[in-house]
């Protein structure tokens, strides 16, 4: 059995639970750190709802649907990765890794196509935003610069968890995980399903208003 | 200037000994404190030190005293908090009758303007016995009007009115700082507040007031940016408006105030009123704040029987300024 | 940890729920309900967040300690909005806050 | 009656120190031990570099006019002053070097529960604090250590970007750095050391964890923000765009009051420690210090609004806050009460560390109670944004904790080196600071009293006595400074050989060698006693 017991600890049991353990602080971390984006939207939400709803109108909620499709999706894909390394099954979880990181990758390649048809129309505050010419510009392109923050900090997030799911595969493939070690799985399937519970998130806040 | 002493400020403002009460209420307490610590402290290090023969004598702890002295220092720092409060909510509410001056800030200098005219930078004259309310804003960064005589503070922000008020009761020369960090000359925007006796006052006034009133300035631009044009005719009309209660076309009802007037005008499509069409357009970029002082001093006038600038009836808010909307 | 895998019908039966509360939402915004719309989709985002959290993080056989640290990210986010909102939804209060000295205006 | 003694001390086992030599070693290292030296290194530098600062802002306002920097000089001073110490010397400070060093050692393990995620953090916070110096090579930020937008945001053309980036990569490893104490607290205690057995340099760090980990984040992301738009203009707190200036000021403070109690929590643990130790006695009321720790972490992330009194925040909140404000301030009084009822009946010596807890206590005491006048409605007004503020956090900060962090060091300098320091200069350079230290910033409240703001680089005429007066002190302030680095440095080397407890202290790390040995425990210990088991006078005498 080639799975690892650092010296520092004394049972795998104390080792996986401080894995466990360590995981979901970071994730109360990240909680956080998403936490003051969306305080910062409810404050100006509540100042400013016309603009909001206008601002919303910019984005295309199909779309956003199909995406929360996608991602949701890959969290399944993702949870069975998990099943599958419990069981000690590596093929299964290869799969359903490599199911997750294309799921992921489908909903980044949505994300940017939107970033460009959003340039296209020239809807980028900061750079270049002459395509709203409505009521209450400055509050729209502020809308917008929210928009911009959370999906590019919700992207970013994506990236890093692809990252980490290829590790995963590697690491899969070299038969390093099994019945008893695979906490490195089902944390890294943690950090994935709070990336997808942000979106859950997000798609009411940026797309339906 | 009077320099006050190596120990104390001058105590020029009606407020002022109240702050000085307050701070003397809490340099008492506070060194009674410590005074209470240092001395248990002493007293234990030299009477416990470490002796041959003589060992620690192990306590544990004890749950009165716990409980003693979470409750004893509770129950003087709530002395404190009403004592502040109440100190504060002084600065929360001008009173009646306050004579506006209208602050602009911005990188390193302030403009103030009195109603009646006359337009000083980096300076401000005021009388003796009356309280002053401050109206400011501030055209770039945060910046922040302290006039340590008065024992006054207000910060001051782009996009936002606040407002502060005192009532100097020593004539002389104090000083105004800048007490906001707000880039290079932070520490060189500051000026003097000159106090003086009521009729000298009257007859600065005169000597300084060339130009016109704030509120005929704000007439003429009302004219010059055709703002005349619409709220002549199809618009809302706008006399009476200040202080009155606007019912918005979503359904809410907003009291016409200071910041309500500037959004009007610079964002106007943010609140529209019940009735009317999105139509006006925004003329942000086109005023100076200093202009839009001046626009909203012509509005307010319009609601006003008397004088521009002496209000009728109590003022309050830290924000919004609702007086003429209480009547 | 070593938690038993959970059954693939569990983890699909979630799916479904998911992808259906995703649809539901979309027409709710299609319906054009205003606040009440609004304040739907938000309850539907909840039960999404919770069915994630539950079904596909097991939330429920991790150690007290994991929920603790889950619990705490959450409260400390209310904080941080709850004691915002208390500034923003203030200000426009009037008369600003007296104490017992009602006699300033007398002054 | 020493607590059960652990380790058969048969073999000499290897210093942490000895075996592999090299600066490879050194940085490629995840022993806990080697990781707190890292940091030690690594803190004192930043530490010397806002002491320059700290030295140019003081000569500067020995005269009213500014002659001997320009104001854009002047500027970036006090901004780097300010985010160096703060972010680069005093949050680390403790928690990294003692808190790494100690804590698996006080709880009987072989290392902290991640080894490799805390060099990791090593790495991320001298990453942090080059990006940080690049901005100083750039020309330095002119914002203050606040950061207030619009300025920051919009106004500012000095390098915000840098030096915010840098605060954002050291953030997370603060971040790392409580997430690590906070699992290895849980999940690496040994066999019989409940959570009332730990001693309370523990409890306090688990506390500091918990802000570290829940405010460190907003911190970033909000800073993150403020670099966007300076560098893409995205426009969160862009007034033109209907941003509100006060939100940027409520996260940043969210954050930043919390982190002042990292800034103090962990000098508490010290002082706890080292009263007990001294005085060779038990903590009295050890549950209501440990409770107070997390009291203080809880309700510090309630207050952040007394920041803001005068900022245009509604009045109803800064009540809200000014009250809660108080509330927090309950707990200290509750440590402080139990530090000097500990004292009583005690058998006290005076070695250096107790110097330095003595006067932690006092400097502590005057700073915290200062810092009620500043949650006091009224007086605030008046005292923002003054010198009294300066002097207010001078007096916790460097009185406080900067005390704490040179007794702890000094405390536990036996064990980390191997080595004893010279005692007599010891003590003399503990006074030194002290009575610096009281010249420095004791002015600066009469200062801020009478109207001095602050971050000015030329005043009026009639505040310079006091500025003098605190010029003078800081002098001999950073002389005291400077006597410590040398003699330690020196004793390293030449110092007398430390015996494993020179104290006569409890405690795991008083039970194993000095220097510990690499793996700290040959076999895990089991732990029988409460800690500060020292004995008593009615049993020795029956
Ligand atoms: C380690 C850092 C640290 C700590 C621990 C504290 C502790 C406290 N601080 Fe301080 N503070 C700062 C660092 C710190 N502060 C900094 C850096 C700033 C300025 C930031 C900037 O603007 O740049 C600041 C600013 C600051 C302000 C804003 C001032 C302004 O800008 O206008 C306020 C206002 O309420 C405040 C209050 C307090 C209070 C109530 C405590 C309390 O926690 C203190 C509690 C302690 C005690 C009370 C003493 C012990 C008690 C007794 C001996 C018992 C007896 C007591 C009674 C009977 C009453 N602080
Ligand atoms: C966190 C910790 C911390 C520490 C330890 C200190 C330490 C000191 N501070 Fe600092 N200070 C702050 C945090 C700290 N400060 C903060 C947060 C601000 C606010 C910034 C802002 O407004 O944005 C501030 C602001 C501040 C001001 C106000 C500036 C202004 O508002 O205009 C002043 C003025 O006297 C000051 C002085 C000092 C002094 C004299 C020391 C002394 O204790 C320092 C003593 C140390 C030495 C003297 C170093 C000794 C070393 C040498 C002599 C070696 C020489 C150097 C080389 C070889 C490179 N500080
Ligand atoms: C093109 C026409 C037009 C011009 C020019 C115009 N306005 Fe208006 N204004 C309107 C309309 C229409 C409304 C009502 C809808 C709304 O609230 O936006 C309005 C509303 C207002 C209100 C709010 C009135 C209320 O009852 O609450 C104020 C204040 C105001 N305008 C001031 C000004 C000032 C000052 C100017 C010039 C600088 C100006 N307006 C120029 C059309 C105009
Ligand atoms: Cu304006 Cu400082
Ligand atoms: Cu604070």
């Amino acid at each position: 059995m080639k799975s690892s017991i650092e010296s520092h600890f004394s049972t795998l049991r104390q080792q996986a639970e401080s894995a466990e353990f360590g995981m979901w602080i970071f994730l109360a971390t990240e909680v956080l750190f998403f936490g003051a984006v969306f305080c910062s939207y409810a404050v100006y939400r509540a100042s400013y709802p016309h603009a909001w709803k206008a601002g919303a109108g910019l984005n295309d909620a199909m779309l956003a649907t199909v995406m929360t499709a996608v991602l949701l999706t890959s969290s399944l894909t993702m949870a069975m990765g998990v099943q599958a390394a419990k069981r000690g099954n590596s093929s299964p979880l290869r799969r359903n890794v490599l199911l997750t990181m294309l799921l992921g990758v489908l909903f980044l390649v949505l994300k940017f196509y939107e970033y460009y048809e959003h340039a296209h129309h020239q809807l980028v505050p900061g750079w270049d935003f002459s395509g709203y010419q409505g009521a209450s510009a400055q509050n729209v392109e502020l809308f917008m610069s929210f928009y911009f923050a959370m999906t590019g900090l919700h992207a970013l997030h994506m990236i890093v968890g692809l990252g980490l799911l290829a590790t995963i595969w590697v690491m899969a493939g070299r038969g390093r995980f099994d019945e008893a070690y695979h906490a490195p799985v089902e944390n890294i399937g943690l950090y994935w399903h709070f990336v997808d519970i942000v979106w859950i998130f997000l798609f009411p806040l940026l797309y339906l208003v | 200037m009077n320099p006050g002493s190596h120990f104390a400020p001058p105590e020029a403002s009606t407020i002022a000994p109240w702050v000085d009460g307050l701070l003397a209420y809490l340099t008492i307490a506070s060194f009674l404190t410590t005074l209470l610590v240092a001395a248990l402290v002493v007293v234990f290090l030299i009477r416990y030190r470490q002796r041959p023969n003589r060992h620690a004598r192990q306590i544990r702890g004890s749950l009165p005293l716990e409980i003693g002295w979470t409750i004893a220092p509770l129950i003087v720092m709530l002395t404190f908090f009403f004592a502040g409060a109440s100190v504060y909510s002084r600065y929360q509410r001008p009173p009646q009758g306050a004579m506006d001056v209208y602050v602009v800030a911005k990188q390193w200098m302030w403009t103030l303007q009195h109603p009646q005219g006359p337009r000083e930078k980096d300076a401000l004259h005021v009388p003796m016995g009356t309280p002053v309310r401050l109206i400011m804003t501030s055209e770039d960064v945060v910046h922040s009007f302290f006039a340590p005589a008065f024992r006054i503070k207000q910060d001051v922000l782009p996009n936002r009115t606040t407002q502060t008020w005192f009532e100097a009761t020593e004539p002389g020369r104090y000083r105004l700082y800048c007490a906001e960090y707000c880039g290079t000359s932070h520490s060189n925007m500051k000026g003097w507040i000159t106090v003086m006796e009521p009729q000298e006052f009257q007859a600065w006034l005169e000597d300084a007031g060339q130009g016109p009133s704030m509120a005929a300035a704000g007439e003429k631009l009302f004219q010059q940016l055709g703002c005349a044009q619409c709220h002549a005719g199809t618009c809302p009309p706008l006399g009476g408006l200040f202080g009155s209660s606007v019912p918005l076309e979503d359904g809410s009802l907003v009291t016409a105030d200071i910041d309500y007037l500037r959004n009007s005008i610079l964002n106007p499509q943010a609140q529209i009123v019940a009735g009317y069409p999105p139509q006006m357009p925004t003329f942000k970029g086109q005023v100076t704040e200093s202009e839009l002082q001046q626009l909203i001093a012509y509005i307010r006038s319009l609601s006003e029987q008397g004088a521009a600038g002496s209000s009728q009836a109590p003022p309050s808010g830290v924000r919004s300024d609702i007086e003429e909307g209480v009547r | 940890m070593s938690k038993p895998p959970i059954s693939s019908t569990t983890l699909l039966l979630a799916w479904i729920a998911l992808v259906s509360l995703t649809i539901a939402t979309y027409l709710t915004w299609k319906g054009s309900f205003g606040v009440a719309g609004e304040a739907v989709n938000f309850v539907i985002a909840i039960a999404k967040a919770t069915l994630v959290t539950v079904v596909y993080m097991e939330i429920r056989k991790s150690h007290y300690r994991a929920r603790f640290a889950a619990l705490a990210g959450l409260v400390w986010m209310a904080i941080l909005i709850g004691l915002v909102a208390s500034d923003y939804s203030t200000r426009d209060w009037n008369p600003a806050p007296v104490f017992w000295n009602r006699s300033i205006n007398r002054h | 009656m020493t607590p059960t003694l652990v380790e058969p001390r048969s073999a000499i086992r290897e210093s942490y120190l000895a075996g592999e030599t090299g600066i490879w070693s050194w940085l490629k290292t995840i022993d806990h031990k080697r990781i707190a030296i890292l940091y030690m290194v690594s803190i004192t530098f930043f530490f010397l570099v806002g002491g320059f600062a700290a030295l140019l802002i003081r000569f500067e306002l020995m005269t009213p006019q500014g002659d001997l920097v320009d104001a854009n000089t002047y500027n970036r001073l006090f901004t780097t002053h300010g985010a160096i110490m703060v972010w680069f010397f005093l949050i680390p400070s403790i928690p990294t070097v003692l808190g790494n060093f100690l804590i698996p050692i006080m709880i009987g393990a072989k290392d902290l529960a991640f080894p490799r995620l805390n060099l990791l953090s090593w790495y991320l916070f001298v990453t942090g604090g080059l990006v940080a110096l690049v901005a100083l090579l750039l020309g330095g930020v002119d914002t203050g250590w606040t950061f207030y937008t619009p300025y920051s945001s919009t106004y500012s053309n000095s390098a915000v970007p840098w030096l915010v980036t840098g605060i954002f990569i050291a953030g997370f490893s603060s971040i790392l750095t409580g997430l690590n104490f906070i699992t290895t607290i849980h999940t690496m205690r040994a066999p019989g050391m409940g959570w009332f057995r730990l001693p309370l340099f523990v409890w306090s760090h688990y506390a500091t964890s918990i802000i570290l980990v829940l405010a460190t984040p907003v911190l970033a992301i909000t800073l993150a923000l403020v670099a966007l738009e300076k560098l893409v203009g995205l426009g969160i707190f862009d007034p033109a765009l209907g941003g509100d200036p006060l939100l940027f000021q409520h996260l940043f403070w969210f954050y930043s009051h919390p982190a002042v109690y990292i800034m103090i929590l962990p000098g508490m643990g010290v002082i706890s420690e080292l009263i007990a130790t001294f005085s060779r006695k038990t903590i009295f009321g050890y549950t209501f210090v440990a409770f107070a720790s997390l009291a203080i972490a809880l309700f510090g992330f309630l207050v952040w609004g007394h920041h803001m009194f005068v900022s245009g925040q509604s009045a109803y909140a800064s009540m809200v806050f000014s009250m809660l404000s108080f509330f927090v301030a309950v707990p200290s009084a509750v440590k402080v009460f139990n530090w000097t009822a500990t004292l009583y009946k005690g058998s006290i010596s005076f070695e250096t560390p107790m110097l330095y807890a003595i006067g932690f206590i006092g400097l502590f005491t005057v700073g915290g109670l200062t810092g009620l006048w500043l949650a006091t409605l009224g007086a605030d007004v008046h005292l923002h944004d003054t010198y009294f503020v300066v002097a207010h956090f001078h007096y916790i900060m460097v009185g406080g904790m900067v005390t704490a962090y040179l007794g702890a060091i000094h405390y536990w300098w036996p064990k980390i080196s191997g080595r004893m320091y010279p005692e007599r200069l010891g003590q003399a350079s503990a006074i030194l600071i002290f009575a610096g230290f009281n010249l420095t910033f004791f002015p600066q409240f009469l200062l801020g009293y009478l109207g001095m703001p602050r971050r000015y680089w030329q005043y009026d005429a009639h505040f310079q006595m006091y500025n003098v007066m605190s010029t003078a002190g800081a002098s001999i302030l950073g002389l005291g400074y400077v006597l410590p680095l040398v003699y330690l440095l020196w004793s390293f080397k030449r110092g007398e050989a430390a015996p494993a407890n020179p104290w006569g202290a409890t405690g795991l790390e008083w039970q194993i060698e000095s220097p510990p040995p690499t793996h700290n425990f040959t076999t895990t210990p089991t732990v029988t006693t409460r800690p500060y088991d020292y004995p008593d006078a009615r049993q020795e005498e029956s």
